[in-house]
């Protein structure tokens, strides 16, 4: 295992979790001002991807595909949060699951009706493609730094609009006391579609990002929410910090787990049966990580808000 | 979506039993027609059907349904064509790991399997079948003749990679087989896998001299485009499944200079492969895959065979089967005992087209006459 | 654990409650007539397909009943008993795939009687149930939620690593596995076999329910503190049901292989968890019937729907929302009129 | 005075920088009602739930007769006899009076996992809960849902799910709270008689029902007792005076 892998396994693994705390970050928000889960919360994902492809592909810019990207899946939010979440306030969580559960059935089909079901191509725009080279002489895409960067920069962003703004401060008081905002004045029907139309437009992100550079099909979300929720539950739910920690966590711990697990077991048995194996319990590791934490810390690490 | 299984006309609505007359001819279609490998299934069907419609014949019905490459769902259909539809023929499966899912059940049950796609190891041996033929290849067969070429330009220590399926392990070793040398590492990836970053990694930090990989459908359109902005300099080399028409025209330039081995290219000088481009091009307005000519040759066997007899005449029928009485887009097209085609290997390249898209050139001739090596093991 | 009330209403007034009555039963009876002549007069008409229709639906029905358990009746929202439903799958699968080859599994050799199968499925289920259970239950609200599901992906993502039963691609099983004295083969019997587990599930939940522990277990849904202050602590009582809902469900999936002949790791996706989920809310949730009554409804929309259009699971979402907005009762509630005390 | 049925000693909890609990002791007596009193925010829920069990002390202990119960959950402590009600009432209000009396019939009758034997019909299991409601005037609403019961009575069904156990000791918290005088009247008259059967710890802030029943008195302020004794001796005695009654 020479350094140089090392380093870009982990570069890889710190983009896979940027990517995840896109998509984390949205979530836990949403649970910790409104107390709701959303499993529909990977179809914003797809959203933006879809929108972020047919816009660069009309307009020839990826920057405006993108800002579209990111509109659309704000748009969706805001419009999802006004028709069917904003019932679902008061309701227990297994009417949450279900009723998210029938978005998933609705954007999933829906999407497939409109662009059919072969998946669309999009290459990241020719100023961020090709790689760079390394200090350590290997060289990495430019586009997954990119990622990177976007991600960091978010993250700040996200971090200055909770601790700093108007905005940030009703975010912190609807998380510890829904009642005690509204009985203050708050407009709390407004703040809750912002909230929602917030996580939505950082899924539309992280969405259009990685359809780029992967592929925009139809479900393209759902294994990320999956992540998205080990994450979340990892760092404790409504905790901005600990959906840091957590991406940051299952991204590395992912990723290494896919590429030293079946070195690993390929020194005694067959590639084929290694690869199968190694993935497979590297993808079983970020669950076994959950389970740990949880029978420890039943409210997960930074448990900011039941 | 995963839908626990997928069924025609419902449950309390019994269907007035059509009442089959004796020359009417079903044939059932269960191919990917949606999900990253679906433009595999949508050629495999278009070539098909393009043959059916040339014929031109009422007495027989295709009934196609997708199998959104999962292998519960393609067994639960296979059971719907079977105890619902009553189908004389099934076909269409492009996933070899589908195909092991189907195959063994139908042809117990005395329906004819033709596979357009999926040439397992395993069905060309041990588990074949007097009802089963493969009109496409053994799936080794390709990687095989891309072997031997690659030994034949003086390659040493190339590393191969492909899906961790039945197809998968089938085609690295039918590599290693005509390749014959020491290969720097094996990569097996996930079947869907979109994300190549990890396995880019170990082909840079490797000392491979070439790369051969097998990733078809969508999982090559993403490794391709990511090995571009990878930066890493190193030949590549790989079956036509990694470089169909689709695949190079989604992936751009990154593909051009790419060799493959196929037993189709789309300029091979033989009349049927003239009128089936031409006629693929006039009826579809695009150039035809691989995958487009091994459905439409499926078909022409499936017309030549009726000509003979009718599939409840098993006997008769698996004789003109047998017979392969039809000219192949191929050319020369004819099958071993085991039921798998004995035919020519090509060498394509990559190359810039007059429009400017990339497009594969012929370029000689691989292997002459080859067969799957599992044919002894095959006891019919 | 959160206070789930899920369609608990008080009495109707004595008179109000024997009309009732009549139709609560009458809704019952046509719904398992229903279910037994369909299959029935298919078979007359030698129509295999809809009779083997018919015992997919005896299947997910059972799978549900078997959910209901946690859900409706131990308010316990379990959101990973593919786990459950894919071990029996898979029990099944890797005992006929040893008898087929005679070798030996962990030294057991395998077998292809379904009586051997069904009662090894019920056990390994009930001991998944006992570890998962046992981790899960200590946490509450979403984070119950969220470790079933962990720990059904986990098992999804073992079953796809585990090359010798075929990992990604499942498993095939080429010949139904036996009964002693009856044909398994015949479309029909495998019907009646189904049928029959489905009803006994549905007799044994109900009787459960009715007994000591059925009140210890509704007391612990209903409010917690006042169990433990009665003197029964609720952990182990939930935990108990928990394993008793995952060998019910892991039972449907042991059947559920031999009737599709092939077991893959799709038995273990988080979808089918969500699917069963919305079988039980659709058909009414913490209902006896209702588990029958949504798998009926969701196999006719995946049919009559699916046959008109490829995108029917849009409808089934539209469906899905309106019933949880609006129609909180289910269709057993709708038809069947409010809960009672069962 | 017999000796003690249920004795708490040295009992200490602090949640960070407040000492709710501070070094509590104090004696339950057969056949007597010992009150504690104490302003709000005096540390009184904080106690009951430790004697009760659904809170640990960081120190102390806590017999009910010859077992030490300080370690044991409140399901364990209910079995062995202790009994309770709440200050908020806590019932199942979609189940019937009966089911919610019922349950703590079963739960001294060995486990509940039984399976088989229907509950509705088991005669072991109404008689004794169809005893308690007798006690407490309640036989008539023994098939009504709870939800349907006013706030006194939903008070007097806590009291029988307590009396149910056959309790050793009874805790109760503030019974009275939310009756009205001919409400109180009628449960000051039972816990008169209830006493000579079981002793009750009582908390109660309506004075005239505490000065009437109690035998002894116990003033909690601050988490600590402050005074002991009987009821005159508590209404002179100056501290009480000005920390608590400030007449």
């Amino acid at each position: 295992m020479s350094v140089t892998l090392l380093i870009e396994q982990l570069i890889n693994g710190l983009q896979l979790g940027t990517m995840l705390f896109l998509m984390a970050s949205g979530l836990t928000l949403v649970f910790g001002v409104m107390g709701l889960i959303n499993l529909a919360h990977g179809s914003f994902y797809m959203v933006g991807a879809y929108v972020t492809a047919l816009a660069t592909v009309s307009t020839g810019s990826f920057l405006l595909g993108l800002v579209a990207g990111v509109l659309a899946a704000a748009a969706a939010g805001a419009i999802v949060e006004l028709l069917v979440i904003r019932r679902l306030y008061h309701r227990q969580h297994l009417d949450q699951v279900l009723a998210t559960f029938a978005l998933i059935l609705i954007f999933s089909e829906g999407t497939r009706w409109l662009f059919g079901s072969s998946p669309l191509w999009l290459s990241p725009p020719e100023a961020l493609s090709g790689s760079v080279a390394l200090p350590g002489g290997s060289r990495y895409p430019v586009y997954r730094l990119v990622i990177i960067a976007v991600g960091v920069v978010v993250a700040a962003g996200l971090y200055l609009l909770i601790a700093h703004t108007r905005l940030g401060m009703r975010i912190r008081a609807g998380e510890s006391d829904r009642e005690m905002i509204g009985a203050l004045g708050v407009n709390i029907r407004r703040l809750y579609t912002l909230v929602f139309a917030l996580g939505a437009a950082l899924a539309g992100l992280a969405g259009s990002l990685v359809g780029a550079l992967q592929s925009v099909q139809v479900g393209m979300g759902e294994p990320v929410l999956i992540l998205a929720f080990v994450v979340i539950v990892i760092g404790g739910i409504g905790s901005i910090k600990g959906a840091l920690l957590g991406a940051l966590l299952v991204g590395m711990v992912d990723t290494l787990g896919r590429v030293f697990l079946p070195a690993l077991f390929g020194q005694f048995m067959s590639p084929s049966d290694a690869a199968g194996t190694g993935t497979a319990l590297a993808a079983m590791l970020i669950y076994i990580l959950m389970a740990v934490i949880l029978a420890f810390k039943p409210k997960g690490l930074f448990a900011a808000h039941d | 979506m995963n839908k626990l299984t997928r069924a025609g006309l419902g449950l309390l609505m019994t269907t007035a039993v059509a009442t089959a007359q004796a020359e009417d001819v079903k044939i059932g279609m269960i191919t990917t027609l949606s999900g990253g490998g679906s433009h595999l299934g949508v050629d495999v069907r278009d070539g098909f059907m393009l043959a059916m419609d040339q014929a031109d014949r009422d007495d027989i019905e295709v009934l196609i349904q997708d199998d959104a490459r999962r292998p519960d769902l393609a067994k639960s259909l296979s059971n719907e064509f079977m105890q619902r539809d009553e189908v004389d023929i099934l076909t269409g499966i492009i996933w070899s790991n589908l195909a092991m899912a189907v195959v063994p059940s139908v042809v117990r049950q005395g329906t004819f399997y033709l596979s357009p796609n999926a040439g397992p190891s395993a069905l060309a041996g041990k588990m074949c079948h007097e009802n089963y033929f493969n009109v496409a290849y053994q799936n080794d067969n390709l990687h095989g003749a891309m072997g031997a070429y690659m030994r034949e330009q003086g390659f040493e220590n190339p590393l191969l990679m492909a899906p961790n399926y039945p197809a998968g392990t089938d085609a690295l070793a039918g590599f290693k087989h005509l390749f014959e040398g020491e290969v720097a590492d094996e990569i097996y990836t996930q079947l869907g896998q979109t994300d190549y970053a990890a396995e880019i990694a170990r082909i840079r930090a490797s000392d491979a001299d070439s790369l051969f990989f097998f990733l078809p459908g969508g999982m090559g359109i993403s490794f391709m485009k990511q090995w571009e902005n990878s930066g890493v300099e190193m030949p590549v080399f790989g079956a036509a499944f990694s470089f169909d028409e689709t695949i190079i025209k989604a992936v751009g330039s990154a593909a051009i200079g790419a060799m493959n081995t196929s037993q189709w290219a789309y300029d091979l000088e033989n009349a049927a492969n003239q009128a089936f481009v031409e006629g693929f091009q006039d009826a579809y307005d695009r150039m035809p895959t691989l995958y487009a000519a091994q459905g439409y040759d499926t078909a022409r066997l499936i017309l030549s065979a009726l000509e003979k007899a009718h599939p409840s005449d098993q006997d008769a029928f698996r004789e003109a089967l047998r017979e392969a009485d039809f000219d192949s887009v191929r050319g020369e097209f004819r099958f071993g005992p085991n039921h798998h085609p004995i035919q020519d290997i090509y060498v394509r390249e990559v190359v810039e087209g007059e429009d400017g898209e990339p497009t594969n050139r012929l370029v000689g001739i691989a292997v002459e006459d080859i067969q799957d090596v599992y044919a002894e093991q095959c006891r019919m | 654990m959160t206070r789930l009330h899920p369609a608990t209403t008080p009495e109707a007034s004595p008179s109000e409650s024997r009309s009732w009555l009549e139709r609560r039963h009458l809704v019952h009876g046509v719904l398992l007539a229903v279910m037994l002549l369909a299959p029935v007069a298919a078979h007359l008409m030698g129509e295999i397909y809809y009779v083997n229709l018919a015992s997919r639906v005896a299947l997910v029905a059972m799978a549900a009943v078997g959910l209901n358990l946690a859900i409706g009746y131990g308010g316990m929202i379990s959101f990973g008993h593919a786990a459950y439903f894919g071990l029996g799958g898979y029990v099944t699968g890797i005992s006929a795939f040893h008898a087929f080859d005679g070798s030996l599994v962990m030294g057991l050799p395998g077998s292809d009687n379904m009586l051997a199968i069904w009662l090894a499925a019920v056990l390994l289920c009930g001991l998944l149930a006992l570890a998962i259970g046992a981790i899960s239950l200590r946490t509450t609200g979403v984070y119950f939620i969220m470790i079933t599901l962990a720990f059904a992906q986990m098992a999804y993502y073992f079953a796809n690593s585990w090359p010798d039963y075929g990992g990604q691609d499942g498993l095939p099983i080429y010949l139904r596995n036996t009964l002693p004295g009856i044909d398994t083969n015949d479309a029909l019997s495998f019907f009646l076999i189904c049928f029959t587990a489905l009803v006994l599930s549905m007799a044994l939940t109900s009787r459960l329910m009715r007994s000591r522990f059925g009140a210890a277990l509704t007391m612990a849904r209903l409010n917690e503190t006042r169990l433990a202050t009665a003197g029964i602590s609720p952990f182990p009582i939930r935990l108990v049901a928990f394993v008793i809902s995952a060998m019910i469900t892991g039972l449907a999936g042991a059947l559920y292989a031999d009737l599709n002949g092939f077991v893959s790791p799709s038995m273990l996706s988080w979808h089918l968890s969500g699917e069963l989920m919305v079988i039980v809310i659709l058909g009414g949730v913490g209902r006896l019937y209702g588990p029958l009554a949504g798998a009926i409804l969701f196999v006719m929309m995946e049919t009559l729907l699916g046959g008109l259009t490829e995108y029917w699971q849009f409808f089934l979402g539209l469906v899905l929302l309106g019933v949880v907005l609006f129609a909180k009762q289910g269709v057993i509630g709708w038809l069947a009129g409010r809960q009672q005390h069962e | 005075m017999s000796e003690s049925v249920l004795s708490i000693s040295g009992l200490h909890k602090r949640f960070g920088a407040l000492q709710a609990t501070d070094d509590v002791s104090l004696e339950l007596k057969a056949g007597e009602i010992h009150t504690l009193i104490g302003p709000n925010g005096a540390g009184k829920s904080t106690l009951i739930a430790q004697i009760a069990g659904s809170l640990r002390p960081d120190s102390g202990q806590i017999h009910l007769g010859a077992h030490d119960i300080t370690a044991l959950g409140v399901a364990r402590r209910a079995r062995l006899g202790l009994g309770r009600s709440f200050q908020v009432s806590c019932l199942a209000e979609p189940l019937s009076v009966l089911r919610n009396v019922m349950i703590g019939a079963q739960a001294l009758q060995g486990h509940s996992f039984r399976f088989w034997q229907p509950v509705d019909r088991d005669p072991s299991l109404l008689a004794p809960a169809r005893a308690a409601l007798e006690r407490m005037h309640l036989a008539h609403r023994a098939d009504t849902p709870v939800a349907e019961l006013s706030h006194g009575e939903r008070r007097q069904v806590e009291v029988a799910c307590a009396l149910v156990l056959k309790p050793r000791a009874l805790l109760l918290d503030e019974p009275m709270a939310g009756l009205g005088p001919e409400g109180t009247a009628r449960l000051t008259e039972l816990l008169e008689t209830l006493k000579h059967e079981v002793p009750i710890l009582l908390i109660e802030h309506d004075m005239d029902a505490v000065f009437r029943l109690a035998d002894r008195i116990s003033v909690l302020v601050a988490g600590s007792i402050i005074a002991h004794g009987d009821s005159a001796t508590i209404r002179r005695d100056p501290r009480v005076r000005d920390a608590y009654l400030g007449d």
